[in-house]
């Protein structure tokens, strides 16, 4: 795959998703070493929550159905897991935080039981010990007077205090794999820069690797050492978060970042139209609706996703 | 908190301020004479004004009220011309506990049975189980209930002889003789609430399960049967305590027509067969017993509110 | 760049103005058994802005820093509890109640919300008609095709016309809620966070329309943001905002390349920037606005506060033509 | 099955009739509409006159001559069913109409009001809300007499209540929509704001409760009849006859059996077609709308 790591944490080859009669994923490749973070980015319907929720085993058969692999390192194949297995995986070697907090605790329990429950669970700790370590992780994502804070519900912390009560859940027992799912777009700039902060510190400290999945192609370039650009469910390109974004060989890369506001944009220059609905998307390269560079065989087509110097494409008439 | 409580208290006194004055409408509106009807068909002109003075019809009508009030708190609820006998024992002490042992034997049961029901249909939201469970919460909360215990009595009382089709048995003295003679009325009347809670159930339920704190919990590796029973079970609690205590009322009025289905002595027959032998005086307690209890529980389901939903508490 | 001409042009007063705007609230909260007090909470405290007809501002700051309230006393919805809010020399409650001031034709709201801001039970071509309908702008002759004109000059298809707003895509209805707001043909366009939540191709579709509407109606344009990118694509000026006050103005992009208020440079380097290495977070959260300290009120988070930060309440004032911050050890903004 | 609508995506939603989507709502839509015939045309489908007391046949088992057999005075049960159809179609609808009315004009007033109106208001409500329907309605009905015409009045009355909390619940959750401030930014005058934005917002719900209650409206109905204090004999009322047939339960079963099948299938098809409208047209269970 095009992970420059040989030792891959994560391989996912081939994912296909069903909703129904909708193919959401359709031959998602992508791969992961052991300390890497990488961002699946896209517009909306790109489908890059949905490979997040998937890989953490979320999705019922009767919400989706799903063909491919996962292979994660010493556990083969999650999609072939027995659901018993998944969820001593959850909350343990894998992780997530969610877009938006406030929606993800649950606004009965307080922070303290939400988190010791997961510590007491997965680490066998006592009352007690659960407790002590409770504060030490709220300490540890900075949140002041965490001792008193573990009797708080949710609804009286601030968005990015309970974001970083997330956080705290999800490192709760160092996971090797973390999601974090659009993990700032509910809060300001200067709080999502600190929640961003937190996440890569906490991660990096504990050699953990992280997914990121992010709307903001600048951000995944400051946070993310790779980069999978999605559009409709199709991997369109991926490599080096540098190199994917500084020279973009796909049209629908190009365009995405054309349309990235910087300060002293003169002019931006957005493909017309939106995502075409499901019933009119291409057979081929569902971008090829849109796409200026299109050729004839793109819509009927899928041009498969081509691996060339730790950069995968694809695409039937690059740039 | 508890000025929010003791504003409850005023807004809920204030309603039975409406309903008291309400129910004193009931008596003064009621056609008839009452005290024609207490003297029978034959009396003198004397012996009319004079119960008239007696009984003060002839205060101005806040005076009236007030008295009527003073006496109504008091428990001196007049008296029933027919039954002979004084309408606070009638009505407080014989009829309603029959009426709330009926209602209270129905609600455990449509609780009991109700909410697991609604767990599960909503757990196995879109399979045959579901639609089974869809079915009978549709025909359950449509079906006339006095029909229905028309029919329980035929099939379970006349064809099998299984359970007694009439007749109380205080349960606070025989408890299995009470339970006995109680499981066909209580079926009668708990079958629409097990339909409306299997319902209620069901719908919260699956939003609930939708929300992200769900996947959340999923996402930290909690158990599926504590994701459902911990998780969702605590975020639907507080609507399902509100419709509990709206649908009182439907509970009330369905007791009415399950006590004269089953012959029970309770306050419904006690309203009914008051209407037919135009005793105001007793309908007028029955509205005013029904009405006071719906509001204390409402007030009651109201001052929960803050410990089922941790966000109504102040911060 | 037209509006500074438009501005020499015109000597009249400025659209808007506000002269040391306050607006407090009170705020009850429980204080022991039984017993409740009351506290002021500035939502505005001490906001001056000028609006000149034919610019384009844009007002940026996080949740909580006022500009939905500020929003509020501009369009007059609320009235301000201190200070002056004038529209075109008069203050704006008289002018809303004034028929003949014109300000409800003159001035269009655009809403974050574009969906709420639309009734769910009338159709498209309904909505747009009912500015027309409303100021008596055409006849009923005449509105079906000034309606489809409308629709065709925001970009949407004419058969968008006949579907409710349920059926409509973001980008559509954000789309919809231009072209009422363009009905009436107002001179001013307020607009709260009007591209925001979108996917990047269609909130640059967007910025691009506003931009030619702007610039070809002529209109005065106040643009609530919190994304500095799209105040300095859509606005020649910019005031940012923190708890309550503005506490630096000037041209956009003078203030964003050399920020003279700390805030304003840790807003600038919070956002996402290509390739750059993640900035050092400005530490903690917004304070609540009930009991502000003495003082800067960026102080507690600033870090280049001074120990008479803590003391002094810096008031906007002028640093160099057309700029103004308020803060007592400004960045050098090397003009 | 009763959720279809929340899971069907929106463009099937339009494109198909909804007859077609939703087969519980048409099999009670159908069954519903066979009785409104039956009650309009009685005359002509009824086999005998309903109060014809044919002394020969008296209880009479279902059989070739009375097809649902007879009463105790001899009369036809289909005939009286049929006949009986019309009381309660039409109890049902002018009930529900006078409920309805009366509680859009006091929820609308609650909602739109504020201060102490809206908190007198409110507790009128919340005074009606505390007695049952049938409770009530047995109270106006103590004060009336008995009569059809009195049952509609009880009946509707009593169903103000429900109907003034769900007007004033949309009133208010409406009057705070953007959309309705917009209006007022453009200067649109305030009753005129009230009848073009506020009303259409609350008129369509309330048409979806109307069909849910009538329902409920018909119950409360049969049971003041079955309680004996509703309509009075010998009118052809299903309450009137189940309570009638009562008493023979154990060797004519059918006496009561027969007009409660009538009124259980007639309720059961009404909440399908309440459900089903409810389903389609309530926004709070439409996805994203």
């Amino acid at each position: 795959m095009q992970t420059s790591t040989a030792d891959p944490l994560l391989s996912v080859s081939g994912l296909t998703l069903h909703r129904g009669a909708r193919r959401i994923l359709d031959g998602v490749d992508l791969s992961l070493g052991r300390g890497e973070t990488l961002a699946l980015v896209g517009e909306s319907g790109a489908g890059k929550s949905t490979i997040a929720v998937a890989l953490m085993g979320l999705l019922r058969p009767s919400e989706a159905r799903i063909e491919g692999r996962a292979e994660l390192a010493g556990e083969g194949d999650l999609f072939g897991l027995p659901e018993r297995r998944w969820s001593g995986l959850r909350g343990g070697r894998l992780a997530m935080v969610f877009q938006d907090a406030g929606a993800a605790l649950n606004p009965c329990f307080t922070v303290g039981s939400q988190l010791t429950s997961v510590l007491r669970r997965k680490l066998g700790l006592g009352r007690a010990a659960a407790r002590a370590r409770a504060v030490e992780l709220l300490d540890s994502v900075g949140i002041n007077d965490a001792a008193a804070r573990l009797s708080a519900y949710p609804h009286q912390l601030s968005g990015g205090m309970q974001q970083r009560v997330m956080v705290a859940i999800a490192l709760a027992c160092n996971p090797d794999l973390l999601f974090a799912d659009e993990p700032t777009s509910a809060l300001d700039v200067t709080i999502q820069a600190q929640i961003v902060r937190l996440i890569l510190d906490q991660t990096r400290a504990r050699g953990a690797s992280c997914i990121f999945v992010l709307h903001d192609l600048a951000l995944a370039s400051q946070s993310c050492d790779r980069i999978v650009v999605l559009y409709a469910g199709q991997v369109m390109e991926a490599g080096s978060s540098a190199e994917v974004l500084k020279a973009p060989r796909h049209p629908y890369t190009r365009l995405l970042k054309s349309c990235v506001l910087e300060i002293g944009t003169a002019r931006l220059e957005p493909p017309a139209g939106g995502v075409p609905p499901w019933e009119e998307m291409p057979a081929g390269c569902r971008f090829a609706s849109r796409c200026p560079r299109a050729l004839p065989r793109c819509a009927g087509e899928k041009p498969p996703l081509t691996q060339e110097g730790g950069r995968a494409l694809a695409c039937w008439n690059p740039e | 908190m508890l000025l929010m409580a003791l504003k409850k208290v005023l807004q809920t006194v204030f309603v039975l301020f409406i309903v008291s004055v309400a129910s004193f409408s009931l008596l003064k509106l009621a056609p008839g004479d009452p005290v024609e009807i207490m003297l029978g068909s034959e009396y003198s002109a004397e012996a009319h004004a004079a119960l008239v003075r007696q009984l003060g019809l002839d205060q101005p009508l806040v005076t009236q009220y007030l008295d009527w009030l003073g006496n109504f708190v008091t428990g001196d609820w007049g008296t029933s011309y027919i039954a002979r006998a004084d309408i606070f024992t009638y009505a407080f002490v014989e009829a309603l506990p029959v009426t709330l042992t009926l209602a209270a034997f129905s609600l455990g049961l449509a609780v009991v049975l109700g909410v697991p029901l609604g767990v599960l249909s909503a757990v196995k939201k879109d399979t045959a189980w579901d639609a089974g469970a869809a079915v009978f919460a549709l025909t359950g909360t449509a079906f006339p209930s006095f029909f229905l215990g028309i029919l329980l009595i035929w099939v379970f009382g006349v064809k099998f002889g299984l359970f007694p089709v009439m007749g109380f048995v205080p349960p606070w003295e025989d408890f299995w003789g009470g339970l006995y003679h109680m499981i066909l009325p209580a079926l009668t009347l708990s079958t629409y609430f097990i339909a409306m809670i299997v319902r209620l159930t069901r719908a919260t339920l699956v939003e609930v399960l939708a929300q992200p704190y769900i996947a959340a919990a999923r996402a930290r590796g909690e158990p599926g049967w504590r994701v459902v029973w911990v998780h969702g079970l605590r975020n639907i609690a507080m609507p399902l305590v509100t419709i509990i205590g709206l649908q009182l009322g439907t509970l009330l009025q369905g007791a009415v027509l399950t006590e004269t289905v089953f012959s029970l002595p309770g306050a419904g027959q006690m309203i009914t067969s008051a209407v037919l032998g135009r005793e105001y005086g007793v309908v007028q307690a029955g509205v005013v017993m029904t009405a006071t209890l719906f509001v204390l529980v409402n007030l009651a389901v109201d001052l929960a509110y803050p410990f089922l939903d941790p966000r109504l508490r102040p911060r | 760049m037209s509006a500074p001409l438009a501005q020499a042009a015109a000597p009249a007063a400025p659209v808007f103005e506000l002269l040391d705007v306050e607006k407090v609230y009170q705020v009850t909260r429980p204080a022991g058994f039984l017993r409740r007090e009351t506290r002021g909470l500035a939502a505005l405290d001490g906001v001056r802005l000028r609006v000149p007809g034919g610019s384009s501002t844009a007002l940026v700051g996080e949740s909580g820093s006022g500009k939905s309230t500020l929003l509020r006393v501009l369009l007059g919805l609320t009235r301000p509890t201190n200070g002056q809010a004038l529209y075109r020399g008069r203050p704006i409650a008289e002018a809303r109640a004034a028929a003949a001031s014109g300000f409800t034709r003159d001035v269009a709201m655009i809403y974050q919300d574009a969906r709420g801001s639309l009734n769910p039970r009338m159709a498209v071509a309904d909505l747009v008609a009912e500015p027309l309908r409303h100021f008596g702008l055409c006849t009923a002759a005449e509105l079906p095709a000034r309606v489809a004109e409308l629709l065709a000059r925001v970009g949407l298809p004419g058969d968008v016309a006949q579907r409710y707003p349920a059926a409509l895509s973001g980008g559509q209805v954000r789309r919809v809620a231009i072209a009422r707001a363009l009905a009436a043909e107002p001179s001013v366009l307020v607009a709260d966070e009007a591209v925001s939540g979108l996917d990047v191709s269609t909130q640059a579709q967007l910025l691009n329309l506003l931009a030619d509407l702007k610039e070809s109606m002529g209109l005065t344009l106040l643009f609530i943001t919190h994304d500095l990118g799209v105040a300095s694509y859509l606005c020649e000026r910019i005031a940012i905002m923190y708890l309550g006050r503005i506490v630096e103005a000037g041209p956009t992009n003078a203030v964003l390349e050399a920020p003279a208020h700390p805030y304003t440079a840790a807003l600038r380097a919070a956002s996402p920037q290509f390739f750059a290495p993640i900035a050092e977070p400005l530490p903690g959260e917004i304070p609540s606005p009930v009991d502000l300290p003495p003082g800067c009120r960026f102080a507690s988070r600033c870090p280049r506060a001074e120990a008479d930060c803590q003391g002094t309440d810096p008031a906007l004032t002028s640093l160099s033509p057309g700029r103004t911050a308020a803060c007592l050890h400004p960045l050098a903004t090397g003009a | 099955m009763t959720d279809t609508a929340t899971v069907a995506p929106r463009a099937r939603r339009r494109s198909t009739s909804m007859l077609r989507r939703r087969p519980f709502f048409t099999l009670g839509l159908a069954v519903a509409l066979a009785f409104a015939l039956a009650a309009i045309f009685a005359p002509y489908v009824a086999p005998y006159d309903p109060t014809f007391q044919d002394i020969e046949f008296m209880m009479t088992g279902p059989g070739a001559q009375h097809w649902l057999g007879t009463d105790s005075y001899g009369q036809d049960i289909l005939s009286r069913i049929i006949f009986g159809a019309r009381y309660a179609l039409a109890i049902g609808l002018c009930s529900v109409a006078i409920g309805a009315l009366g509680g859009l004009v006091i929820g609308l007033a609650a909602g739109l009001s504020d201060g102490l109106v809206e908190w007198l208001l409110m507790r009128l409500i919340d005074s009606i809300l505390a007695m049952p329907s049938l409770i009530m309605a047995v109270a106006f009905i103590a004060i009336l007499g008995q009569g059809v015409d009195k049952v509609i009045i009880a009946v509707g009355i009593a169903m103000i209540g429900p109907f003034a909390r769900t007007v004033r619940a949309d009133v208010m959750q409406v009057r705070v929509q953007l959309f309705v401030e917009a209006a007022g930014l453009m200067g649109v005058a305030r009753l005129r704001i009230i009848w073009r934005h506020i009303l259409p917002n609350v008129v369509y719900p309330l048409a979806v409760q109307v069909t849910i209650r009538i329902s409920e409206a018909i119950l409360v109905s049969s049971s003041l009849s079955f309680l004996g204090i509703g309509v009075t004999p010998p009118t052809p009322d299903w309450g009137l006859m189940i309570a009638e047939g009562r008493g023979f339960v154990s060797f004519a079963a059918w006496m009561s059996g027969m007009p409660g099948a009538a009124l259980a299938i007639l309720l059961i098809a009404l909440s399908l077609v309440g459900d089903g409208i409810r389903e389609e047209f309530d926004p709070k269970l439409r996805d994203g709308a």
